[in-house]
Order: structure tokens, then C-alpha cells, then sequence
């Protein structure tokens, strides 16, 4: 926790806006992907992060309001990712969904949330009327 | 950043769907409307070739599971084509492997549709 | 300039902030890549925005204050895409650079900003010491 | 996102420098340091490969200018293969390829050393 060194690389925070629309979901994975890539995750990782980015963002464009953008931040330091993905909905009761394990007959709904939490190391969601709802992920770098 | 749809007959009233690109929320629409004119036109047997699929997101997924439920009601059955590990990863994950024949090729996801 | 029809593809803006270190100008031309790409440009024009947005950044962290961060407006239309890049710099006398033609030596100095105006079609620096620098340049799609 | 550098010795006291990736504001000073640590060991006839390099911005093509001012001042060279038509391009319209030897395959940029 002490201040890096001057010539070590930054702890860079990269944000992004897009408009809460399907099209743009590929430009956000893209550029949370490029982000990523420059530390050193796997390729494994780097797909699961994609994944995750544009799973929230999906979410963010089918149940936040319509006509929104969605924000991303995404910060990274020599431990790994945080990605942080918001609308201005209202959101739901974020706080149980997608907990369950997978029963027999497999999964064939609520995938998104699902995979969030499969993909990354932690989720957290917060949702209120004033500032929306907002979903904070990282996942770190193994060694 | 886009999807390829293509449609074609195959051995006994099985079809295949090739699929290449990426499936997300933009492009699902997409897939979802060439499975359900296949089954519309009761084609309940079908093989969905994901070899040339780099991308699958959970819309995507929705839209094969969509698929699947409704050619069952038909007693039919979606066998998949699938060899990107990623894309297999994410059957692993969600379980969806239970559900779908996942098969390395074609000739392999056709046989099993007998 | 009417109204676009509700069904259409929406003339989205993205908006995109990195901090103003060389490592992070990649995450900045992917992402303008990826959003360019949505809009039906060829893959020579593609190329050249890509560049065009690197050489932006490349300049605002060249020649804009330190520990800055540069911020990325991207908006797409059926015509083509407006990028604008600003930093929190003073700027320069920037009106006459790199507008002269290339001798018969070829060109050796000032490539960045003689780059961004061959690759782009509009090109139009601001700069004052209350706003910063602004750089926003167009690229038509071409039929 | 990132550039490989490689450097060999080649025929009669030339070197080659290969390079593969992106050369950009980030990756251009790893460039920089294999060329100058050649160029301050008096190797002044130089082939750089271009090949497998995917983008080039102006600090890049600033690189190689300079490379290029420096092994001038000792009688030498520096010829580039480029195959790339998206880099070719670039060397086009700043009219490097006035300065520069640009050649499509490095044979050809080796023998013009000579
Ligand atoms: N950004 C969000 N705003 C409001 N509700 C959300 C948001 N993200 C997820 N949810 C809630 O979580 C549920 C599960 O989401 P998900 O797993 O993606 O499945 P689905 O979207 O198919 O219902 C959604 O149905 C929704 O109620
Ligand atoms: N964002 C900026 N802020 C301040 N000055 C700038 C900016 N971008 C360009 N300039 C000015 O324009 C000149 C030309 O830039 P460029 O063509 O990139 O060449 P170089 O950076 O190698 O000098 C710079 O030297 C600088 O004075």
C-alpha cells in the first residue's frame, strides 16, 4: 500500500461512456479487454473479464432506463482489475440473484448475473433510487 | 464484431446452422430469427455448427436454450458443433453441457441427431 | 438533419478518458477502432482513424501537462465519425503547424500533427488557456 | 499491443532488426535502444524487418528517422522490408519513402546495402 515508484507503471483508471444500446456493448468489452491486456492475465482471464464487462452492461441496457448511457470505470494495479459498470435505474433486488449452484438439469436463466459471479474473484452490486444501480468486479492476476 | 448466419439441409431432414463471428446482445436477434424460421418451417431437428463462433455472451446462450425448448416440444433435438475452449468453458460453467449433445465435429453432432 | 426514425441505428456518443501515458494510447485506438468499426468505413479508413486518434493522444501527452488525463469523444452519425481529443494543456500556436507540403526530402519533423491532417478529412485544433486543447477532427464514409 | 524486438547478424557486417507487434508512443523506445545499442557498437548498415509489424504511429517512423540520421554520419544505411500495405501507405503520404530503401523482401533490402 506505500506510493509506487516514480518509473514503475501507472495505476491507470481508463473510463468509459457508451449509450445503453446493444450495439455499443461490443466497443465496451473491446476496450475493458485492452485494458486488461496490458497487465499480465492470462488469455483465459482476459476472456473472462470480456465476458463479465459485457454481461453487466447487457443487464444495464435490459433492465436500466431507456435512452441511458452506461458507465465504466476500470482500474488497474499489480494485483489485477476493478470494473465497475452503472446505469440509472433503479435497479431490483440485486442481492440474491444468481446465488444458487447449478442443478441438474443445468442453467437456462438468469445466465447473465450467473456468469459474473462464476468469472470474476468478487461482485458487488449496489442499487438505489438516487444513484442507480452499480456493480463493482475484479478479478486478480494469478500467479 | 459481427455475426455470419447461414442455413442448409443436410441428411434426413436435419439442418445446419453455421454460425461465425461473435453472438452478443447486438447480433443474437439474428440467430434467433434463422432458428425459428427453421422451426417454424418444422425443421425440429438441427445442428449448430459454433466452430467459427469466437464470442458467445448469455443472450446468445438464451437464444440456443430458446431453440431447444421449442424443437423438444416437437421431439427434436440441438446438437451442437463446438471446439473454441472459451466457448466450451462457458457450456462447463453454466451447465449447459447437461442439456445440449456438444460435439468436436459435424459429422459426429449429425450421427448423434438419429 | 430530421429526426432519425425510432427502428434506426442510433448516432451514438462514446466517451472514453485514459490517463495521459503512452501505455494507455492502445486502449485508446482500439476502443476508437471499435466504435468507428459499427459505422460501414473501410478498412483503409478504419486504419486511418485509428492512427489519426493514436497521434492525438500521442501529442496530448506529449505536449500536455503532466500527470494529466486526456479525454475522448467519439460520436458516429450515417455520415461518418467526429473524434474530439482534449487535454488540460495550454496548448500552442498550433493555426500554422504542419500544413506546409512535403519537399523534396520528405518529411522528418512534426509527422504527428501532418499525419492527423492527411488521414482525416476535418481537422480543427482549439486551444486557449481556460479550456485546454481540443483537436477534433471527422472522417466521411466514403460510398 | 506490444512490439518484439530481435536483432541478428547478417552477411558483410550488416544487421537486421526484426520486429513484430505494434510500434507506438509505448513500445517505440524499446525500438530505439536495440537500434541505438547497434548503431553505438559502429554497426552502421542496417536492415530493418517490417514484416510482422501490424502499426506504426510517428514516434515510431521518428525512430527510424533517426536511426537512419545517425549511421548516415558514418557512410551507412538503413533499409526497411515492409510488405504492409496499411504501413506502406503511411511511408507514402510523409514521404519517407524518399529517405528510406523500402524493399519487399529483405534479400532485396540486403543486397542494397551493399
Ligand atoms: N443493471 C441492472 N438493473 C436492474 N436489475 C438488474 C440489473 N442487472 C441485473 N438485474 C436483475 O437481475 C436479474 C438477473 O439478471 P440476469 O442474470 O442477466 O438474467 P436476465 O437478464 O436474463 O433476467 C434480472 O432479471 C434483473 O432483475
Ligand atoms: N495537444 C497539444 N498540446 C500542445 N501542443 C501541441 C499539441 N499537439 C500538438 N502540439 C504542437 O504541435 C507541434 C507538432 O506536433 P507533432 O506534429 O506531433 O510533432 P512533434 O510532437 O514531434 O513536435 C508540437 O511540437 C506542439 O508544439
Amino acid at each position: 500500500m506505500n506510493p509506487a515508484p516514480a518509473a514503475s507503471r501507472s495505476n491507470g483508471v481508463v473510463r468509459l461512456e457508451i449509450p445503453a444500446v446493444a450495439e455499443w456493448v461490443a466497443v465496451a468489452r473491446l476496450a475493458v479487454a485492452a485494458v486488461a491486456s496490458r497487465r499480465p492475465f492470462s488469455v483465459d482471464d482476459l476472456e473472462d473479464i470480456k465476458l463479465a464487462a459485457a454481461e453487466a452492461c447487457t443487464n444495464a441496457i435490459q433492465h436500466g432506463p431507456p435512452n441511458g448511457t452506461i458507465a465504466i470505470t476500470c482500474e488497474v494495479s499489480a494485483e489485477g482489475i476493478t470494473i465497475s459498470v452503472s446505469d440509472r435505474g433503479h435497479g431490483a433486488p440485486l442481492g440474491t440473484v444468481a446465488q444458487e449452484r447449478i442443478g441438474d438439469a443445468g442453467r437456462t436463466e438468469e445466465l447473465g448475473v450467473f456468469l459474473i459471479r462464476a468469472l470474476m474473484d468478487t461482485v458487488e452490486y449496489t442499487s438505489d433510487v438516487r444513484n442507480g444501480t452499480q456493480l463493482v468486479m475484479t478479478k486478480r492476476i494469478s500467479r | 464484431m459481427d455475426i455470419k448466419v447461414n442455413v442448409r439441409e443436410s441428411e434426413g431432414d436435419a439442418y445446419v446452422v453455421d454460425l461465425a463471428g461473435e453472438i452478443d446482445v447486438y447480433t443474437s436477434p439474428k440467430v434467433k430469427d434463422a432458428i425459428t424460421e427453421l422451426i417454424d418451417r418444422e425443421h425440429y431437428n438441427l445442428v449448430i455448427n459454433l466452430e467459427k463462433v469466437r464470442y458467445i455472451d448469455s443472450t446468445g446462450l438464451g437464444v440456443l436454450i430458446g431453440g431447444l425448448k421449442r424443437v423438444r416440444e416437437h421431439g427434436g433435438s440441438v446438437n451442437l458443433v463446438c471446439t473454441n475452449p472459451q466457448i466450451k468453458k462457458i457450456f462447463d460453467i453454466t451447465g449447459l453441457v447437461k442439456i445440449f449433445g456438444i460435439f468436436d465435429d459435424e459429422q459426429s453432432a449429425m450421427k448423434a441427431l438419429a
